[in-house]
């Protein structure tokens, strides 16, 4: 039987621009994912369940919510976005925590997921970004489901450094790419793959 | 020093000068210049030539509102067309050229066509050139074509590239004059997030240009010291050379032109910036436009807006003229007479339409002869002034000038105001149009609002920046009070001197005379939007700023109306030109859509394959290998392998949607037409989603995982109206059904293995571990099965009517896994086969796609029509059932093949029955897709036909006009392969 | 008074100062046999016809602002008759010929300029359906030309052939489409019919319908109630409003279309162009400007205006298609509210109130249909029957499923 | 123009995509001659309208959207699960 090696959603597309310094975007390859939606009436409870897990509070809004195994993301009502360091049973173990409340789908091939910091972030992300990412208006407790260059995303913030991650459709990859890397423009990217 | 540089003042940097060149002749000017102000100070008065009578033109302005000085800058693909001097910063090795001439400037062939100016009147063209009408085309028409137009495209691709960006504020101040820096300062200092545009290269506005002070400080120290602070705020960002153009709902486009004022772009710089501000709140402070005066001969290079020339003069220290005359009917003219006096300018004389002049503005005239109650009749010259002749209580006089300033009052720059349909009012004191009604959460500072005096424009600014620093809930502490001096503005109504023996122009670009108003009056076109149609009056580039009034103005005088009664024109986006490849941005080229890669993308690459875009994805169209001579035989080669061992194909575009939830088969069965919920755990099975107009939506296999999980695809250009869908189904119609669902499209990368050794190869990919016999794993049957590390789902369905399946793994091993079945299946023959070998099996097995599921037949046309259940409800039920969609006649689905073996058979063709005429009345249908079967040996095809079904073994035609082909074709069974679908086990 | 040279130079002579209005700027009377609501090129045309056609010149044109000023003054001026379906083709086909006569009829040069319409394809499927499309034109009479991209490239040598998303395969040519000038076309028919006694009267607002019975016998205005023995519709934009006014509902949207113009430039496109796959259409009007638009706005709208994420759509477009625009201008914008039919086809019938006619639904189709429409509608008008090039375009089309759908994209006005 | 999405906060409306009128509520009792108007005839007002708007780009919600046909001023935004629709 053939054993099969994973590859990340940007695997080959690692490239430095410009200078380079600008704007880092390293690759969060390896994440488990998955989609979790409440069963009819059972946002409550899954919100509850979630939190429970993993030892935080979820609600059910646009908001992050993040320990040292697990991210939820709001994405829709009713709805989260669960990444979970590596571990190969952590979709199995978060369908099993909420069976019977919600269903959750393994995503975690669907998505890449980049980080993004560096001294020019901020007028990088105003060239794609559509919604206000004022620090005082977008925290690291937000989350914006949302469309960069026309490729959709999830976008959030890890620190106030500030450091954002961004996931978007991993056929996209590529594309996404182009746009980083056009928009970097003078001030330099490096992106970094497996 | 150029000729016409003064020795001292201005905000030039005479240390610093520059070299450009105007039509091939090397200039220079100074850091700080702009185009028009270098050329000014090299003394040259000719810059272009009119749009319709090619005169002579100079400069007018010293602002975007320039109608006259238009230029082509840059060379070669560089070349931009139509560039407004005044607007053009300068820099080293600047390259322009006059444009709408030829062969040169000075001496342009097609100015001759002034000589039949009679004839060219309003609406010439409209009541001729239509005899004889063959000639249209082929003489008037391209004659008119190439006089017309100003500048040229160079026809290359634009060089540079744009971008895009968005920022959102507590105020966003339009315009850095005295109005908007009182803003920004005022708001800035309280920590409100603050955008300051300014379209300029400096900040400033008039405070350059005037010699006023504020504080006591002279304006452009004041300027600085504005700037200075400013910059110490985070909360304020300044945008220079960035021009707001448009008001829409919620957002406010600008422009920021990043490049276009140096020498050298710096490696991946863009040209040019497009703008999407947010803001809570607006203030404009635009300021206002001079209102130039129509009298004859007033398009003369050297006749310019007064304010201007105090620019040229104050801010650049360069003479546009060296006998100057100023012509006005404001107070503000008589500040220009002053200007060129304490520059020591002969000003020959000072000419004011009004009697009643206040002590104070005529004491700016000094000794300076002044007619009161006088107009400038005409001004005489050729491409140069050289004398105006004026009319008073003195009768005629001649005065030798080289030089004319004119000012007829000042339009305040309103019109982002109107953009979204608010219309402004007449102001009979100001004798301009002011704001009125107001977008919701925009307000209007200084010259703008019609306030015009520089105590006013800073008092606004000041409270309308509290105002929205308030709002965003950081009240003014301490409000600024800024000491001004308050010049007077008065303005006497003087829009038109009749009687002149020139041309006297409205209009100065499109070359709109004061009688082609008159003539549009006499024909009826006295609605102000008639006017503007059929004369073009306000139609130039610079979009009617320096037009619009005084043809309202004339127009209401000649049908008796004030010109409130007359009305105005809508102001629309975009507010000055702006270049179109700003509002596309990066989105050109290979990148005008975001491309879509499957996770055997690089490996479909390293094979060779050439990619077809489908949708937004590329999937793999063949993979050619040497020797093959063109498409065809790569095709043939891939769908022999399938038919006879085994081939593979990337099928992850699909879309795919999990769908879970205790009312899943309850919501399949209304979203489908044919039945899910009795679907048995472990199998898949084809289904037929309608729209609810009874139309086929889409098709797609649909598979049971689990009680309450099933896992739903669709074609790959529908993904995502079906995904839309679904969901519209579920939270608009029904709501109560316990149902949950995501796409799943990216997460799964999916390949069909096909072909009587399609098992084979799956044994050796799992190993002896798994059972894929019959008997375990059926037709129709679906499982999950372990591959190395993950899970692989596999289903056993089938496109190409062999035994196939597709297999299915989490997309980061997708990659891994199409390179595994090449290994699996190396000894089985495997080849990767493409699109075009899918579309030809599936065309061979008669089942539809694309070219049939075209959103215009019903499951009926489509022989589908047994799918619909008649136990249930589903969206499009009642209106399928509707009589005209289920008439025979309606085209239906049958299959092609040509009598003559070896005629090609090509979509697109159009059915007649044999000896019917080939008129509309006898077209019968059309074929929708056609391919070469290499099984057959010959063309096949797919169409559809009235009665098809019944018509099966008559021969008709396939006519294609248009490709030159008439083939006689029989009718025969859509399926042409294994009609009794015995190879899905073999 | 008749346009010609001749006249011109005679009048240049005279000092331009005897012209005559191009219409007579009418007051309504009580009465009519014909009232015709809407001042626009379907209007006017409707009423020229009327008179020209079936001597019916007993008629008003009711206009609530000045003629023209709804869409055929606020369009891209493109006329063609490139149509895929037996119930469309013939109106538009009729009006192509309509066109090619026009100046000669009205006696007013609307500057029609047979410079070609091109589609593009970009796939084999597209080239197909282009195919499909061209071949039904030929069944009709109609000249079509399937094109490939050398042929393409031989009349558009500056588009993207070779850095593009969407590569050009070929396309489909009329080569007998063009353009017209827009406003031309509403003074041409308004100083015809003028002249053949009809009135046209502007600033008069249809307020609201005169009934006897179930019969409308006339309509209320802002200048007064007039009666008439018919009372004809053709107020695309405005169709479901003025509709509402007599009961009745109909299987439109509203939705507004934008249009662009650059600066004026030396001439480099000589044709018309359609980029289906980017959104985008252009053409150089005779002034210079590139004149082009893409799609609606996509959401029901009065507001004669649209937003900017569609003008940058347009753009990305045209920038796709011809990079060689990048450094031109977009001089004016302006938007058009169209009336959406739910198939993407027009509506010209009779309504179930009698003595009410209905011209609506043109989508964005509406000024090339400008001459055809007048003329079948009145046909329909006079006749009380339908022209046989337009028997299919309904009212009960929809309900019946005998619909018209050129795009397949079923009732969802905004993807028609 | 922006749309207040309630679950997502305001958003440019390039992210959404339109249906149209919230007013017609599909029939389910098997009246062809309702579902034909359901499915075409449309009051098309101008003035205030309850719309469908799905945001395709963001929280993937159906929404209504109370919005005046004349001059696009948004008046509220709500998910379309509290409008009350049925089946």
């Amino acid at each position: 039987m053939a054993d099969l090696v994973h590859r990340g959603g940007y695997a080959g597309l690692g490239r430095r621009v410009g200078s380079g310094d600008g704007v880092l975007a390293v690759e969060r390859a390896g994440l488990a994912a998955a989609t979790v939606i409440a069963r009819r009436g059972k946002a409550g409870e899954t919100a509850a369940r979630l939190g429970s897990r993993f030892g935080f509070a979820v609600v059910d809004g646009p908001k992050r919510a993040v320990s040292a195994v697990a991210t939820v993301l709001g994405t829709g009502p009713g709805t989260w976005f669960v990444f979970g360091e590596e571990d190969p049973g952590f979709v199995a173990g978060l369908r099993a925590a909420l069976a019977g409340v919600a269903a959750v789908v393994d995503q975690s091939d669907g998505q890449a997921v980049l980080h993004l910091s560096g001294a020019r972030l901020p007028e990088l992300l105003e060239k794609g970004v559509r919604i206000d990412l004022d620090p005082a208006r977008f925290t690291p407790a937000d989350v914006a489901v949302t469309a960069i260059a026309h490729i959709g995303v999830t976008l959030w913030k890890i620190d106030a450094v500030p450091t954002f991650a961004v996931a978007l459709p991993r056929s996209y990859a590529a594309s996404f790419r182009h746009w980083l890397e056009t928009s970097a423009g003078p001030a330099g990217l490096t992106v970094m793959s497996d | 020093m150029s000729v016409n540089r003064l020795a001292t003042g201005g905000l030039v940097d005479r240390q610093t000068p520059i070299g450009f060149s105007f039509d091939g002749r090397p200039l220079t000017g100074l850091a700080g210049d702009t185009l028009a102000s270098a050329l000014v100070a090299n003394g040259i008065g000719l810059v272009g030539r009119s749009f319709k009578y090619h005169r002579p033109r100079g400069i007018v302005s010293a602002g975007p509102e320039e109608p006259n000085a238009l230029v082509e800058k840059g060379r070669g693909a560089y070349r931009e067309p139509n560039t407004r001097a005044t607007t053009i910063e300068l820099y080293p090795g600047l390259d322009v050229a006059s444009q709408n001439r030829w062969p040169s400037l000075r001496f342009d062939v097609q100015a001759i066509g002034q000589l039949a100016s009679p004839l060219l009147g309003a609406g010439f063209y409209y009541k001729t050139f239509m005899w004889p009408a063959a000639l249209w085309e082929r003489l008037y028409e391209p004659a008119i074509r190439h006089a017309a137009g100003l500048g040229r495209l160079s026809g290359a691709p634009d060089p540079d590239t744009y971008e895009k960006a968005y920022a959102f504020c507590d105020l966003l101040v339009i315009g850095a004059g005295p109005a908007g820096l009182a803003a920004a300062l005022t708001a800035g200092r309280t920590g409100a997030r603050v955008i300051l545009l300014e379209q300029d290269f400096a900040l400033g506005g008039r405070l350059l240009s005037d010699t006023v002070e504020i504080d006591g400080m002279p304006g452009p120290v004041w300027v600085r010291e504005a700037e200075a602070e400013l910059a110490t705020f985070d909360n304020v960002r300044i945008l220079t050379r960035t021009a707001a153009f448009g008001l829409y709902d919620g957002e406010i486009g600008a422009v920021e032109r990043l490049t276009d004022h140096l020498a050298v772009t710096p490696a991946g710089m863009p040209r040019q910036r497009l703008w999407t501000l947010v803001a809570v709140q607006t203030v404009l402070a635009a300021g206002a436009i001079e209102r130039p005066i129509v009298f004859g001969g007033n398009d003369r290079p050297g006749i310019m807006l007064a304010a201007a020339m105090r620019t040229y003069l104050q801010r650049f220290a360069a003479l546009p003229g060296r006998r100057v005359a100023v012509f006005t009917a404001t107070d503000d003219g008589w500040r220009t007479a002053e200007a060129f006096a304490s520059a020591g300018v002969p000003v020959a004389a000072v000419i004011d339409a009004r009697r009643d002049i206040a002590a104070s503005v005529r004491a700016l005239a000094g000794d300076v002869p002044v007619f009161l109650g006088a107009r400038v009749l005409d001004a005489i010259g050729g491409q140069s002034l050289s004398a105006i002749e004026v009319i008073g209580d003195h009768g005629r006089r001649r005065i030798a000038v080289d030089g004319l300033a004119v000012s007829g009052g000042f339009n305040p720059d309103i019109a982002m105001t109107t953009h979204l349909g608010h219309k402004p009012r007449w102001s009979d004191a100001s004798l301009a149009f002011v704001p009125d009604a107001m977008p919701a959460n925009l307000a209007v500072a200084g010259a703008a609002a019609g306030r015009f005096t520089l105590a006013e424009a800073l008092a606004d600014g000041a409270r309308l920046g509290a105002a929205a620093a308030g709002a965003a809930g950081k009240p003014v502490v301490a409000a600024p009070a800024w000491r001004a001096s308050d010049e007077t503005f008065a303005v006497g109504p003087l829009f038109h001197v009749e009687g002149g023996r020139g041309k006297a122009f409205v209009d100065l670009q499109n070359d709109v005379t004061d009688k082609d108003v008159a003539q549009s009056v006499r024909e009826g076109f006295v609605s102000v939007e008639h006017l503007k149609r059929y004369t073009t009056l306000g139609m130039a580039t610079d979009q009617g700023r320096t037009s619009s009034v005084n043809g309202l103005a004339i127009l209401a005088r000649l049908t008796g109306r004030t010109i409130p009664e007359t009305g105005s024109t809508r102001a629309r986006p975009p507010h000055g030109p702006v270049a179109i490849g700003a509002f596309a941005g990066l989105h050109t080229g290979t990148h005008f859509k975001p491309t879509r890669l499957t996770a055997s993308h690089g490996w479909a690459k390293e094979q060779g394959a050439v990619f077809v875009e489908t949708g937004q994805w590329l999937r793999a169209q063949w993979f050619p290998r040497a020797g093959e001579r063109d498409w065809l035989e790569s095709v043939t080669r891939e769908v022999d392998a399938v038919r006879s061992g085994v081939g593979i194909c990337d099928v992850s575009t699909l879309g795919k949607i999990a769908l879970s939830g205790p009312d899943v088969g309850a919501f399949l069965d209304r979203v489908y037409c044919n039945t899910f919920s009795t679907l048995p755990v472990g199998k898949a099975r084809y289904g037929l989603m309608l729209r609810e107009d009874g139309f086929v939506m889409d098709d797609g296999t649909t598979a049971r995982l689990g009680e309450d999980d099933y896992v739903l695809s669709t074609t790959t250009v529908n993904a995502g109206k079906v995904m839309q869908h679904l969901a519209f189904c579920h939270q608009v119609l029904w709501p109560d059904l316990d149902v949950q669902m995501v796409s799943v499209t990216e997460q799964w990368a999916q390949f069909a293995v096909a072909g009587p050794r399609s098992r084979a190869l799956l044994q050796q990919l799992f190993g002896p571990a798994a059972d894929l016999s019959d008997a375990a794993f059926p037709y129709l049957a679906c499982g999950t099965f372990p591959l190395g590390a993950t899970m692989a789902r596999l289903f056993r369905i089938s496109f190409s009517g062999e035994r196939a399946y597709e297999i299915a793994v989490p997309a980061g091993y997708g990659d891994a896994l199409i390179r595994a079945l090449m290994v699996a299946g190396r000894d089985l023959g495997v080849t990767p086969y493409g699109t075009e070998a899918l579309a030809v099996m599936r065309i061979e097995k008669g089942h539809v796609a694309g070219a049939e599921l075209n959103g215009q037949t019903v499951a009926r046309d489509l022989g589908l029509g047994r799918m619909m259940s008649r136990k249930k409800d589903y969206v499009g039920r009642l209106m399928a059932e509707r009589e005209a969609l289920n008439d025979p006649s309606r085209p239906t689905l049958v299959g092609l093949q040509p009598t003559v073996p070896g005629v090609r058979l090509r979509a697109g063709a159009h059915f007649l029955s044999l000896g019917a005429p080939a008129t509309a009345a006898s077209d019968e249908g059309y074929m929708t897709a056609t391919a070469f079967s290499p099984a057959l040996g010959h063309w096949i095809g797919l169409g559809l036909l009235a009665r098809g079904p019944e018509r099966i073994g008559e021969q008709i035609r396939a006519y294609d006009p248009i490709r030159g082909g008439d083939v006689v074709v029989e009718v025969v069974n859509p399926v042409f392969i294994d009609p009794e679908g015995t190879r899905v086990h073999g | 008074m008749r346009y010609s040279l001749l006249s011109l130079v005679s009048h240049a002579l005279g000092g331009n100062r005897d012209w005559k209005p191009a219409w007579r700027d009418a007051t309504p009377q009580p009465s009519y046999d014909v009232i015709v609501i809407g001042g626009g090129g379907h209007g006017l045309s409707t009423a020229y016809y009327l008179a020209r056609d079936y001597g019916i010149a007993n008629v008003a044109v009711l206009e609530r602002g000045w003629i023209g000023g709804g869409n055929v003054g606020r369009n891209t001026t493109i006329v063609r008759s490139n149509y895929l379906l037996p119930g469309n083709i013939p109106l538009y086909e009729l009006s192509m010929q309509l066109w090619e006569g026009l100046e000669q009829d009205i006696n007013y040069n609307a500057m029609v300029s047979q410079r070609g319409v091109l589609n593009l394809y970009h796939s084999d499927g597209q080239r197909d359906a282009y195919a499909r499309r061209g071949n039904a034109m030929r069944l009709h009479g109609i000249d079509a030309e399937l094109l490939d991209k050398e042929g393409v490239r031989r009349l558009y040598p500056f588009l993207n052939f070779d850095q593009a998303r969407f590569p050009i395969q070929g396309g489909l040519l009329q080569r007998r489409g063009g353009t017209v000038r827009h406003d031309a076309v509403a003074w041409g028919y308004a100083r015809a019919a003028s002249d053949r006694g009809v009135d046209i009267v502007q600033n008069c607002a249809v307020t609201g319908f005169l009934r006897e019975g179930g019969r409308i016998t006339g309509v209320e205005t802002n200048r007064g109630a007039i009666r008439a023995k018919k009372v004809a519709m053709a107020v695309a934009g405005s169709s479901s409003e003025v509709a509402a006014m007599a009961g009745l509902r109909l299987p439109i949207e509203s939705h507004v279309l934008q249009a662009f113009v650059s600066e004026g430039l030396k001439p480099i496109i000589p044709g018309v162009i359609t980029f289906g796959a980017g959104h985008f259409y252009i053409s150089q009007s005779d002034k210079g400007g590139l004149v082009f638009g893409g799609d609606i706005d996509g959401y029901n709208s009065y507001a004669q205006r649209g937003n900017l994420p569609v003008v940058e759509d347009v753009c990305e477009g045209g920038m796709a298609l011809m990079p060689a625009i990048g450094r031109a201008r977009l001089l004016r914008s302006w938007g058009g509210v169209v009336d959406m039919s739910m198939d993407g086809s027009p509506i010209i019938d009779r309504t179930p109130m009698d003595g009410l006619y209905l011209n609506a639904g043109w989508c964005y189709g509406g000024f090339k249909a400008t001459p055809g429409s007048g003329t079948v509608f009145a046909h329909l008008i006079a006749r009380d029957e339908p022209h046989p090039a337009a028997t299919a375009l309904t009212l009960d089309r929809f309900a019946q499923g005998r619909v018209i759908d050129e795009k397949g994209q079923g009732a969802q006005p905004n993807l028609h | 123009m922006r749309i207040p999405c309630p679950y997502c906060g305001p958003r440019d409306s390039s992210e959404f995509a339109y249906h149209g009128d919230a007013a017609p509520r599909r029939p389910a009792d098997g009246d062809a001659a309702a579902m034909a108007t359901y499915v075409y005839l449309r009051d098309n007002p101008a003035g205030p309208m309850e719309e469908l708007w799905y945001h395709a780009y963001g929280c993937r919600s159906w929404l209504v959207v109370c919005r005046d046909t004349r001059d696009h001023t948004i008046t509220g935004a709500k998910p379309v699960a509290t409008h009350g629709a049925t089946a």
